[in-house]
C-alpha cells in the first residue's frame, strides 16, 4: 500500500492518462483530475473541454501573462491552444450532453458496485452545488472516477451510496491509489493492483464486492 | 432610437424584487460596474439568476456580500463561501440546477419552447417536483423555461445599434440570457460605431438589446 | 372597389407599411410582402429579418454586385444593412418562436373570423411545405395577412377555413384591396375601406361575418 | 490526425440507404461538390434532411431530379418542381416539419435532448402522431431529436483541425448538423492552417468534424 500522499496522487493521474485515447476529447475535473494533463503519454494528442465555453484548454499561464478574458472552469487564469474554440455555454453543454465529450474524470465522495457516483454535495455541511457535474457524468462517453482509495480509512467504494447522488449508473471506470476497477454489468472487475499493494488490502478498503480478475495486473506507472 | 445610458441610469431599471439574470462564469464576463451600481443604490431582494455566485469580492459574489438579492438559481457556490454560509443560516434561498439544464432552461425561454428534456439530474434529488417523461423507453426530465425581468451582460465590443462580440472565454451564458429577459443591458468594455462590427461576427443581434452601458 | 392589379398592390403594401413602428424587427414574407419594404414611412427605422439566418435585410443589389454569399428567404441574391447580423437556422427561430420578432407580414390562401389561416398547402395540387410560415405565425408578436380580398371573385375571408391549417387563432390583422379588418375577440372588425370601395362591397366579398366599426375610415393611403 | 480527403474518398464514405443531412438554405452554403460526388458514384436510396430541395440544378435539388434520395425530411419544396412531381407521383416520399421545428429537432439530437416543447403546429396537421403536452395551462407539441448518418456541410474557411468559419448567410443549418451526425463532413470554400481562424472566430468546433474536403 502506497503511504505517501504525493505518490499517490501521481499514481492515481498517471494511471488515468494512460486511458486517454489520440484524439479525444476530454474534461478534467477541478482538483487532483486537472494534473492528468501532465501525464498524457508522448503520441496522443488530446483537447481539453473547459465548461465554461471552450476547447482546447492549455497550460496555466505564467504570473503576469494572465489574460482576463481566458479562465478555466474553476475561475482560475488559463489559456487556449492553437485550434482551440470558444463558444457559450449552450454549446458547451451541448458537446458534454450530446455524447461528443470522450472521457470526463472527476473525483467522488463515494462510488458504488452500481456505477452510481455521489460527488456534490454533503447534506448540512458541504453544498458546492454540482455545477457541470450531473451533465459530464450522464453525458460523457466514458466516465473515469480518480480519488483516494479511501476518506481517513473509510472505504469510499461502496455496495450503496449513501450520499445525495450525481448520477444513476454512469460510472465505467475507478482508479485510485490502490487499484483499477471497472464498473460491469456483473459488478465491480478488480482489473489492477497500483504498485506495493496486495488484493487482501484492496478488499479491506473496499465495502462493495470486487470480483478479481483473472487477468489480474500491477499497475505501469 | 439611443440605446447608450450611463451606469447610473442603467442600474435604475433594477426595481426591487425584480428577477435578475446576469451573465459570466466565476466573474469572467460579468458587468461588474453594473453590479456595483446596483449595490450602490441600495437595491434589494433581487432573485439571481446566474451560473454561479463567483468570488466574495468579484462579479455577483459583491451581490450576496452585500444582501442585495434574496433568492439564488444557480449551478455552483463552492467558490463563494458568504454564499453557503447565508445559505445553511436560512438568510438566503439558493435553488441548485445542473449547469446544463440551466443553460437549456434559459435558452428554451428565449426560444420560446414549453420545455426540454433531458437525462441530467435522472435518479437524484434533481427529479423532485419534475415530471418525467418516457420516450423510446428511456426516461426524461421535464425542465421548464427560466426566464428573466432583467438581464446584464459583458460585451467585449458593442456596436452604438447594441450588436454584442464577446471575446474569448467571456461569452459564456452572456449570448442566451440576451435572449431570455425582458429588459437586455450591456456593459461594454468598448463602443464601436455602427458597421464596424462585421455582421457576420455579431454573436448577439442588437434587436436583444435595449440598453448599452459603459 | 379597385379594378386594377397593380393599383390593388399598391393600396394594400403601402397600408400594411403604416402599421409598422419604429425600431420594429419585421419579417416580410415571399412575394407581395416583400414590397412593404419600400413604403416604409421616413422617420421609421425598421430592421428586416430573414429566416434564413440574418437581421438587417436591406435592398437587392444590382445585377453583377450579387455577393453570392448573401441570399434572402427566397434563395434570390439580397444585401445586408449596416448594423446587421448574421446567424445560424437556430437563433433564427429563437428569435421568431421566442417572441422577439415585432411583426410578420405573410399572404393567405384562406383566412377566417377565429384568426385562423391556411397558407401553406392545396391538397392534392400545390405542396411548397410550410418553411418558416407555421414558425411566424405562431411565434410573432403581431400577425398581418396582406392579400387580395378575393381569389377569382371568391371569397378568401370565410367562417371557417377549409384548407389545411397553418396556425390556429393567431392572426391579427387583415390588410387587402378593399378593407383592413381586426381581428377581435367577438369576431372580425371592419374598420377602414380602401379608396373607391363600399361597405357593401366588402361584405359581398366577404363570406365571414364582419362588425363594422363606429370609426369606420377610409385607407389614408 | 489529418482529416483532409479527396472529394471522391469523402463521397465514398456514403453508402446506399444512407440518412443523409445537408447544410444550407435554396443552396446558399451547400456543398455542391460533395453533392455532385455523390451523384456521380450513383449512391441511391439515401434519406435526406435539408431545409428545402432548392433548385433542379443546384444544391440537393441535383439529387432529387437524379434519384439519389427516395425520402426527403424538409421545411419547404416550393423551390424546385420536380421534388413535387416525384412526390405527387409517389415516386418520392416527403415529410413537411416546420422549419424552426426542423431546427430545434436537429439541435436536440446534437444537445443530446430527448425532445423540445413547441407550439409551432398545433391546431395543424403537424400534430398528428404527435404526443401533446400541457405546462402551464398551455399545450405543446413534444418534437423529438432528428439525427443523421452523415452530415454535409459547406465552411467557408475551414482549419486543419476541422474548425469551421461561416461567413454571412451560409451559415444556416451548418452547424446544428455539424452536431447531429456519426459522420461530419465538411467541404471548404478555404482550408488554412491550425492557429489562422481565432479561437473566437470558430463557429463549429473541430470536434465535430470528421472528414475537411475541398
Amino acid at each position: 500500500m502506497i503511504q505517501d500522499k504525493d505518490k499517490k496522487r501521481e499514481v492515481i493521474v498517471k494511471r488515468v492518462a494512460q486511458e486517454l485515447k489520440d484524439g479525444d476529447l476530454v474534461n478534467l475535473g477541478i482538483g487532483m483530475p486537472t494534473l492528468v494533463a501532465n501525464y498524457i503519454p508522448e503520441g496522443i494528442d488530446i483537447l481539453l473541454h473547459s465548461e465554461n465555453g471552450f476547447i482546447g484548454l492549455g497550460p496555466n499561464p505564467e504570473p503576469g501573462k494572465e489574460d482576463p478574458d481566458i479562465v478555466n472552469a474553476g475561475g482560475m487564469p488559463s489559456s487556449v491552444v492553437p485550434g482551440g474554440a470558444f463558444f457559450d455555454s449552450s454549446m458547451s453543454f451541448t458537446i458534454i450532453r450530446g455524447g461528443h465529450l470522450d472521457v470526463t474524470v472527476l473525483g467522488a465522495l463515494q462510488v458504488d458496485q452500481e456505477g452510481n457516483l455521489a460527488n456534490w454535495m454533503i447534506p448540512g455541511k458541504m453544498v458546492p452545488g454540482m455545477g457541470g457535474a450531473m451533465d459530464l457524468v450522464a453525458g460523457a462517453k466514458k466516465v473515469i472516477i480518480s480519488m483516494e482509495h479511501t476518506a481517513k480509512g473509510a472505504p469510499k467504494i461502496l455496495k450503496k451510496c449513501t450520499l445525495p447522488l450525481t448520477a444513476v449508473g454512469e460510472v465505467d471506470l475507478i482508479v485510485t491509489d490502490m487499484a483499477v476497477i471497472e464498473v460491469t454489468p456483473s459488478g465491480l472487475l478488480l482489473t489492477e493492483l497500483a504498485p506495493e499493494t496486495t488484493v487482501e488490502e484492496v478488499i479491506n478498503a473496499t465495502e462493495a464486492e470486487l470480483i478479481i480478475s483473472e487477468n489480474l495486473k500491477v499497475m505501469n506507472v | 432610437m439611443d440605446k447608450i445610458r450611463t451606469i447610473d441610469e442603467a442600474a435604475s431599471y433594477i426595481k426591487d424584487g425584480m428577477t435578475v439574470a446576469v451573465g459570466g462564469f466565476i466573474g469572467a464576463g460579468t458587468p461588474e460596474k453594473l453590479i456595483d451600481a446596483v449595490i450602490e443604490k441600495g437595491i434589494k431582494d433581487l432573485t439571481l439568476i446566474c451560473n454561479d455566485t463567483a468570488f466574495p469580492d468579484k462579479g455577483v459574489g459583491k451581490w450576496v456580500v452585500n444582501r442585495v438579492v434574496s433568492k439564488i438559481i444557480v449551478s455552483h457556490i463552492g467558490t463563494n463561501p458568504e454564499t453557503g454560509r447565508q445559505m445553511n443560516a436560512g438568510e438566503l434561498k439558493v435553488e441548485l440546477i445542473p449547469q446544463g439544464t440551466l443553460a437549456e432552461r434559459i435558452r428554451a425561454a428565449g426560444a420560446g419552447l414549453g420545455g426540454i428534456l433531458t437525462r441530467t439530474g435522472i435518479g437524484t434529488v434533481v427529479e423532485e417536483g419534475k415530471e418525467k417523461i418516457t420516450v423510446n423507453g428511456k426516461e426524461y426530465l421535464l425542465e421548464l423555461p427560466l426566464k428573466a425581468d432583467v438581464a446584464l451582460l459583458k460585451g467585449s465590443i458593442v456596436d452604438k445599434k447594441g450588436n454584442i462580440y464577446y471575446k474569448k472565454a467571456t461569452r459564456n451564458f452572456n449570448p442566451i440570457m440576451a435572449t431570455a429577459a425582458d429588459l437586455v443591458m450591456v456593459e461594454a468594455e468598448k463602443i464601436v460605431e455602427v458597421g464596424e462590427l462585421d455582421a457576420t461576427d455579431v454573436m448577439t443581434p442588437s434587436i436583444f438589446v435595449d440598453v448599452i452601458t459603459q
